[in-house]
């Protein structure tokens, strides 16, 4: 019963989560940034994916546990992300392609 | 006993309806014999297999049947035997994959002696498109299709101007000649297919896709639609006529080229408000297509 | 749960084959709320990847101009238009809330009461703020701007459709969100959690566990706005 | 309401029985069994009728419920095929079969039994009844959310039926519900037909959710001590991992179904590009048809093996009960199911080939969908070395085997055919793909849930189903299906495209009108056979022989309960202890040719059982 069951998950100290909480604003901050100053082109592509990636990795990891858990659950969590990973990009070699014939075979003519 | 021999009626039923059957597919007229050669492989391999598993599965029920006091066999696994069945099968459906690829490599390279046909699929029948003189084909949008412009050519692209209007369900073809056949669909999916071309695609609105092929026999063929496309999708026919040069010619001739069907709606004033928006973005984006110009 | 003690199972990749291969629990001390949570955020991950890559393969393959976010979603501030200035503070809120719900989480395990009970309201006020904001962007867009789910003033007219429905469904999810935090801010409150009082419905026992298995949910809401804000606002 | 809860009496932390380790690493005796990691469970056992019978919350009762829901939209899915044979065999003979109707038929029959029977059935139905028996627990892990399940699934179902009612009737877009034309004009039911369609499918995505999460989360972490993941049953295997692909699938076809739906309801844009009806253009631009198309076969290749891998495992254990010998490759097979599961999700464009997407696609799925062919011929081989050397009972569930390996070969190898590219390009959206999918996953599955129920019937309702009825069952149905299905590939070689409502005058296809004579009435014919099913089982219920204890001698869990059939919470006092596998068959030293799950090494001293 509940009263009888021991605790599972080990608690933590406070600091850590106010850690994480700080550089989830430090990080949103800099994504902000990156539209302030408005970067174009690669640059503007690979910051804001590395700071979302990066915040999206210690809300997973620390909010939500992930880095205490154990390896089964983490590995059953991760691994389906592959099937998306597959689909976006294919997806973006399709709307590459698509946006190609659009505009060769309705703006430029000359097919 | 009754279970093993129906069982094997069954195999035997089918490898007999394969060899005698009378329907079978349609004399070849294209240049896709490769396609058919793949499919004939794939039944060796394949039925190959289904023969083999349904015989040793009829072979068991002989054999095994329940008898009061016999033990089964005890052997959960036997690691030299499925090793075997694996790297046997992998080579099997090597064999099968490499050749359709090749097929496939062929079948989306389209040759540089290709005429273009623009194939235009609507709710529920076909038109055709060919480019003049200049072998190309104008720029097309749908937005800008009106009585005056049924194709809905940018009248500002010269490449459009001698193209020819076929506006009925009849397409003519050079025999010998390879065909780029790009599809077009004014509303939802179609999908131009000759049984006896063997090759097929959709037509998708709001792209051009593509296919080629070269026919290389003469004769009429029915034009069937293979992507359902509505209610009457079933009676969405077409004809494909595959002459010889003299007669081909003539038939071209026939028909009317663009600019000599605006020459006769000239009293038509023609929507230029369209036009000059679809301009503008053309300049625009003429960078982004460089750039993904893959070709 | 009984002797089970986490601490002497072997971990990493040596640990994980042996929870896989053992018998009972294949995620060893998950409590059942918990593992069902996260392979049910699996799947909602699954839904809002669908939609981003919908969007992403759309706005690829339009020919006209996609409208630049930073400037539709501008705020005039005395006189002067501020990129993102609302999705910033938005952004912000939601942080924010996302902290406090880890720290709701965190005396949960402790079993305090009134600590948890206030971390969850406070995180529950947070998500309506949010919510308010989003209306707000949402009534800023339509009768402002007059942006439409079926055309928009800025260009490729399918920007206003994924904007009403990408948002849309992550407003839901807050919505929902914020629901479930009042309602379990009151069962904490009450006391619900220490004496294992049955649910009206379930006529389950009620555990602290609940507390986490509703930050793994909200946290998760926090993790989609992330992607949202890269994708959407910023790409 | 805690007055009305029984709480099971604790158990005991150890049990102190001579028994194998119940954890992976030991296959020698020893003393101790692990403590329980479980948390006890509530039960809630209903009182009056409707919590007993209807808002139940029992696994075992809801599992029926699907069941019954699934077959009876079967049903209607039957009588649908029924009149789309008789306009392909007969056109002209039935006047009140039009166009309009014909391609409504197609639609909900193809949509019905793909969705509403086959998965329902097999995940609902099967699942539910199956999964605690099998891993020995009391109950889903969530029993409450498991009864929400079954009445989300009610209510897509009502609302799918009642579309057949609602002004210009259901969608006629057919199943895969294509857009432009599913929400345009010139297609039937463009109007409330197409709605009523996304909410059901909407509908029932959320339903299932609710009951996966349970059937996944009760794999995992409900099972009882003993049962590690490998000595699960196949039948739990295939159930599982068709469960997680449905968890991840489904998302797909939701979001496709939302925009859909946005697209239809507030002219949005998403799939729709410009579109010229009647010489005017509509007002959407610049979408793109074909990310429907992925997006919905992202959702529907998984799709097929939802169906298929469930399908897979009972067919193992049934065939491995049946022919008293242990499953053949029992690793090899549960590999096979996690890695064609696994590739499921990367093969979905091999029905796009002719969409018109980017043409470089087709090297990448074409190699892909063989990959899977591999897995999946194993699984094959494993079937049939199961049956060499053993000891094959002939009774009507493995009839309804050895008839699922038949159509399950012979539909594989014609979908190698098809996953092959180029292969593909004349035959796509033609009868040959008819022929084939009915074949792998109309005939086979319905082979598999056939042979589920004779096989399972006793452990239902405590009475041994008709062999007799049985049998002539098996072989009307079979022969009747092949028969149908196996000369249709032909009509696709002939180049007959699918999804025709009347199709004679091509100059080329006139030959073919005497074989759709001869499938039409072969269809009413099996159609038919099928009502002998339902007296069968309506008859067994009540007069069917007293089926006893484990009547197949079977060694799996299910059969081992204290009560036939079990009652609520499945164990009584104890929950059992498994020490082995479920396939002990044929075991040499053993007294009997089959050793349960919960038998002791040490009760069985002499039999050499190998590690497992």
């Amino acid at each position: 019963m509940a009263e009888a069951k021991k605790e599972q998950t080990t608690t933590h100290k406070i600091g850590i989560y106010l850690w994480i909480w700080g550089l989830l604003f430090v990080l949103s901050f800099f994504s902000y940034m990156v539209d302030w100053y408005n970067f174009q082109g690669l640059l503007r592509w690979s910051l804001i994916l590395f700071f979302m990636f990066l915040k999206a990795g210690l809300i997973m990891a620390f909010f939500m546990h992930l880095f205490w858990e154990r390896y089964a659950l983490v590995n059953v969590l991760l691994w389906p992300m592959t099937a998306i990973a597959c689909f976006v990009g294919l997806m973006v070699a399709e709307g590459k392609y698509t946006v190609f014939s659009r505009l060769f075979y309705f703006f430029v003519g000359g097919a | 006993m009754f279970t093993g021999l129906l069982f094997l009626a069954v195999i035997i039923g089918s490898i007999v309806f394969h060899i005698w059957t009378p329907w079978w597919w349609t004399d070849i007229a294209s240049n896709w014999s490769a396609m058919d050669d793949t499919i004939i492989l794939s039944f060796w391999i394949g039925g190959g297999v289904f023969i083999l598993v349904c015989l040793f599965m009829v072979y068991c029920i002989f054999r095994y049947q329940y008898k009061e006091g016999r033990r089964s066999e005890y052997k959960p696994e036997d690691k030299k035997l499925e090793k075997g069945l694996t790297w046997l099968t992998t080579i099997g459906v090597v064999a099968l994959l490499a050749p359709g690829l090749v097929v496939w490599n062929n079948y989306i390279r389209v040759p540089d002696n290709a005429i273009q046909v623009e194939v235009m699929a609507w709710q529920w029948g076909w038109k055709y498109r060919l480019p003049g003189q200049d072998g190309k084909l104008g720029a097309s949008n749908n937005r800008i299709i009106s009585d005056d412009n049924p194709y809905g050519l940018n009248i500002d692209d010269p490449n459009g101007k001698d193209d020819v209007f076929v506006e009925s369900n009849e397409l003519h073809l050079l025999k010998d000649r390879p065909v780029k056949i790009l599809l077009r669909s004014i509303d939802v999916l179609h999908n131009f297919y000759v049984p006896q071309f063997r090759s097929k695609m959709d037509a998708v609105p709001g792209t051009i896709t593509y296919y080629w092929f070269e026919p290389n026999k003469n004769g009429e063929y029915e034009v069937l639609c293979a992507e359902y496309c509505g209610v009457a999708h079933y009676a969405m026919r077409g004809k494909v006529v595959v002459e010889d040069e003299e007669s081909y010619n003539k038939w071209l001739l026939e028909q009317e080229t663009f600019s000599s069907f605006t020459a006769k709606n000239r009293n038509n004033k023609l929507n230029k408000k369209k036009f000059v928006k679809i301009n503008n973005l053309s300049s625009n984006k003429n960078s982004i297509l460089k750039e993904q110009d893959v070709r | 749960m009984s002797d089970l003690n986490l601490d002497k199972l072997p971990g990493g990749f040596k640990g994980m084959s042996e929870d896989i291969g053992s018998d009972q629990t294949t995620f060893k001390g998950v409590n059942w709320g918990k593992a069902m949570m996260w392979i049910f955020l699996l799947s909602d991950t699954f839904v809002f990847s669908c939609f981003l890559v919908a969007y992403m393969k759309v706005r690829a393959s339009v020919v006209e101009p996609w409208p630049y976010p930073s400037e539709v979603f501008a705020l005039e501030m005395m006189g002067v238009p501020v990129p993102l200035l609302l999705i910033a503070i938005m952004t912000f809120v939601l942080i924010t809330s996302s902290g406090t719900m880890a720290l709701a989480v965190k005396y949960g395990y402790e079993k305090n009461r009134k600590m948890c009970g206030w971390f969850v309201l406070l995180t529950a006020i947070g998500g309506l703020t949010f919510v308010g904001m989003q209306a707000f962007e949402w009534s800023k867009l339509i009768f402002h701007d007059g942006v439409r789910p079926w055309a928009n003033p800025f260009g490729a007219e399918q920007f206003g459709a994924f904007f009403f429905m990408i948002t849309g469904f992550h407003g839901t999810h807050v919505s929902i969100g914020v629901i479930f935090l009042f309602i379990f801010a009151r069962k904490v409150f009450r006391g619900d959690f220490d004496t294992g009082r049955r649910g009206y419905f379930t006529t389950m026992k009620s555990d602290y566990v609940a507390i986490e298995i509703l930050g793994l949910y909200w946290h998760f809401v926090d993790l989609v706005w992330v992607f949202i804000f890269a994708f959407f606002y910023l790409w | 309401m805690s007055d009305e809860l029984n709480i099971n009496k604790k158990r005991k932390n150890q049990i102190k029985t001579k028994s194998s380790a119940a954890s992976g690493r030991g296959e020698t005796d020893i003393d101790y069994v692990r403590p329980a990691e479980l948390p006890e469970q509530d039960l809630y056992h209903g009182h009056s009728f409707i919590t007993k019978w209807i808002f139940c919350q029992d696994a075992k009762v809801i599992g029926v419920q699907y069941t019954l829901t699934a077959v009876f939209t079967g049903v209607v899915g039957l009588i649908l095929s029924w009149m789309m044979r008789m306009q392909l065999g007969f056109p002209d003979l039935f006047p009140f079969l039009t166009a309009e109707t014909y391609y409504q038929m197609v639609t909900m029959h193809g949509m019905i039994m793909v969705v509403y029977l086959l998965t329902a059935l097999f995940l609902g139905g099967f699942g539910n009844y199956l999964i605690p028996l099998m891993v020995g627990a009391r109950d889903m892990v969530f029993p409450y959310v498991n009864m929400i399940s079954f009445w989300m699934f009610f209510v897509a179902v009502v609302v799918l039926m009642a579309s057949f009612f609602v002004p210009g009737g259901p969608t006629g877009s057919g199943w895969t519900l294509y857009p432009p034309q599913a929400i345009l004009e010139g297609t039937p039911g463009s109007g409330y037909g197409i709605l009523l369609m996304l909410i059901s499918l909407s509908l029932f995505v959320i339903g299932f959710t609710m009951g996966g999460l349970n059937y996944v989360i009760t794999i995992l972490q409900a099972r009882t001590r003993g049962m590690s993941l490998m000595r699960m049953p196949l039948t739990i295997w295939g159930i599982f991992t068709a469960t997680v692909l449905a968890l991840l699938a489904f998302p797909a076809l939701l979001v496709s179904s939302i925009m859909m739906t946005l697209d239809k309801v507030l002219e949005t844009s998403f799939f729709m590009p410009t579109i010229i009806k009647a010489g005017e253009a509509l007002s959407y631009d610049g979408g793109s048809p074909i990310l429907f198309q992925h997006l919905f076969w992202f959702f529907g290749h998984p799709e097929v093996y939802i169906v298929a891998l469930p399908a897979f495992g009972i067919v193992s254990d049934l065939i491995s009960v049946h022919s008293r010998k242990n499953i053949f490759g029992y690793r090899m097979m549960v590999w096979a199911i996690v890695g064609i599961g696994a590739l499921s999700f990367f093969v979905w464009a091999h029905h796009m080939y002719v969409s018109g997407m980017s043409p470089w696609f087709g090297f990448f799925f074409a190699t892909t969908t063989l990959i899977i062919a591999v897995p999946t011929a194993l699984k094959v081989y494993n079937w049939i070395l199961t049956l060499w050397r053993g000891n094959i009972r002939i009774n009507t569930v493995m009839l309804f085997c050895l008839g699922f390996i038949v159509t399950f070969v012979n539909g594989g190898i014609t979908g190698i055919f098809l996953g092959n590219v180029a292969v593909d390009v004349p035959l796509s959206d033609t009868y040959f793909v008819i022929a084939h999918f009915h074949m792998v996953m109309g005939i086979a599955p319905l082979m598999v849930i056939f042979g589920a129920i004779y096989h399972w019937f006793p452990l239902v309702t405590g009475r041994l189903m008709d062999e007799k009825l049985g049998k002539w069952h098996f072989w009307v149905t079979f022969l009747g299906a092949y028969s149908i299905y196996f000369p249709m590939h032909y009509l696709g070689f002939i180049g007959v495209p699918r999804r025709y409502f009347e199709m004679y005058d091509s100059p080329y296809m006139t030959s073919a009108v005497g074989m759709n004579e001869f499938i039409s009435v072969a269809a009413f014919i099996v159609g038919a056979a099928q009502f002998i099913f339902f007296y069968n089982l309506v008859k067994s219920l009540r007069l069917g022989k007293p089926a006893g204890k484990n009547p197949w001698k079977a060694n799996s869990l299910e059969w081992l309960t204290p009560d036939v059939p079990p009652t609520h919470g499945n164990w009584g006092e104890k929950l059992p202890v498994v020490h082995r596998w479920a396939y002990d068959y044929g075991v040499p030293g053993a007294k009997e040719d089959y050793i349960p799950q919960t038998t002791a090494p040490s009760e069985v001293k002499d039999a050499e059982v190998e590690k497992t």
